[in-house]
């Protein structure tokens, strides 16, 4: 199955799917690094029951395929796929599925960790959390797509 | 003009809709729309500073003008990953 | 198929077996990370046709458990799953997976960079490169599992 | 006593065998098994200061002492990954 290296998605992830389209978007690849954000059973202390992501879709798409080419400006021959579930995802389920390919394992692992900073900063995408006795909104950080501090606070995650 | 505004999550709830087609003056900038909005839904006041604005899907600023049948959008903090 | 989470395999990887052996281990892992080293087409200028791994099984098994223990001295909550091919490995094929699991990003990230630093330097596992025009076994860095300053190195490259 | 000697990678080539069991004093470290086998294959000579060395599949320093039926190995610098 083809599929493209940026989407929004409704249903499981296919970290498989996604590692081929990428893989082949690299000439050599030295060394590939999954990221998988997993739906965690408590938060905050709240038995969590599942989630629901929403996305405003073709901006979240455009905001994935900015944060490659952010990322290709530091780390060069490195090529990002992304993949976030919307809908309701299940505890033990991933949400986020990121490939980075690089010919060097340093370049795939940093354009890896500031792709997952990254979205969450600026991906139109937000978490409804359904938790035992309730719901609650997620609201993390305004997006802000040409925030220096906040480009600058994810290349220092990602160890740049 | 008219213009279609999106809303997502907590401010499409305060909405009760997910779109809103609204009347907007022909000079109005994104910041008139959300005053507009936010007059409209006073739930939506305390997101005045930590929104961020799109329009046709394309991140703006506030100060952004608009045209007749853009897409506009207001989205709440992220919290996507 | 149930896998152990360290080993030495003959014939392809299966970096799902590698998850679902890694990932239960977790109570909650919030954050997956999967490295892949992929064998290159080129190495030095030579044109590479394939590799040929050798290990020294019950040791490499050993160390990689010892790189998980270590690991764990630094990231508590992160567990570690590693598997090595050896015999002969083509181009594009994964010579090596790494599934690093823990509830929080930053430790799967550091656990996963740590782990592939250690393998260099420490596993008993050999590169026998078959190129156009001839073969050469690759050494690296001598194996001394207690020296300080090797672990120091794999610290600061995983950003510890 | 006897030990079973592991070679790898340029080391097994050299020697021609990935094992070979060797006659050894009773009191030989694994320093003194090198040199027994150096002396044997001058082609491992150069690899004197790289090696690294196991007994029974456990790292061990040069300066270990060996028991009849053990497992010695010697690695040359390693390239896994």
């Amino acid at each position: 199955m083809r599929v493209p290296p940026f989407a929004i998605v409704s249903g499981p992830l296919s970290l498989d799917a996604l590692h081929a389209a990428v893989a082949t978007l690299v000439d050599t690849p030295g060394a590939i690094v999954h990221f998988l954000g997993v739906v965690r059973g408590k938060n905050l202390g709240r038995v969590v029951r599942f989630l629901e992501y929403e996305a405003y879709e073709p901006l979240a798409v455009k905001a994935f395929a900015r944060i490659e080419a952010e990322a290709r400006e530091l780390w060069t021959d490195a090529r990002l796929g992304i993949h976030h579930r919307v809908g309701r995802v299940a505890v033990g389920e991933a949400s986020i599925a990121i490939v980075a390919a690089s010919p060097h394992r340093a370049d795939a692992y940093a354009a890896s960790r500031y792709a997952i900073e990254r979205v969450k900063q600026i991906a139109p995408i937000w978490k409804h959390e359904h938790f035992e006795g309730g719901e609650v909104w997620i609201e993390g950080a305004s997006a802000r797509p040409e925030d220096e501090d906040a480009r600058a606070e994810a290349r220092r995650r990602a160890c740049a | 003009m008219r213009v279609m505004v999106r809303l997502f999550a907590r401010l499409r709830e305060i909405a009760g809709a997910a779109e809103l087609e609204r009347e907007v003056p022909n000079d109005a900038t994104l910041a008139g729309i959300w005053e507009q909005l936010a007059a409209e839904f006073p739930a939506m006041a305390p997101y005045r500073e930590s929104i961020s604005a799109a329009v046709n899907a394309d991140y703006a600023r506030m100060s952004a003008r608009v045209s007749d049948g853009d897409e506009v959008a207001f989205l709440p903090p992220v919290s996507g990953g």
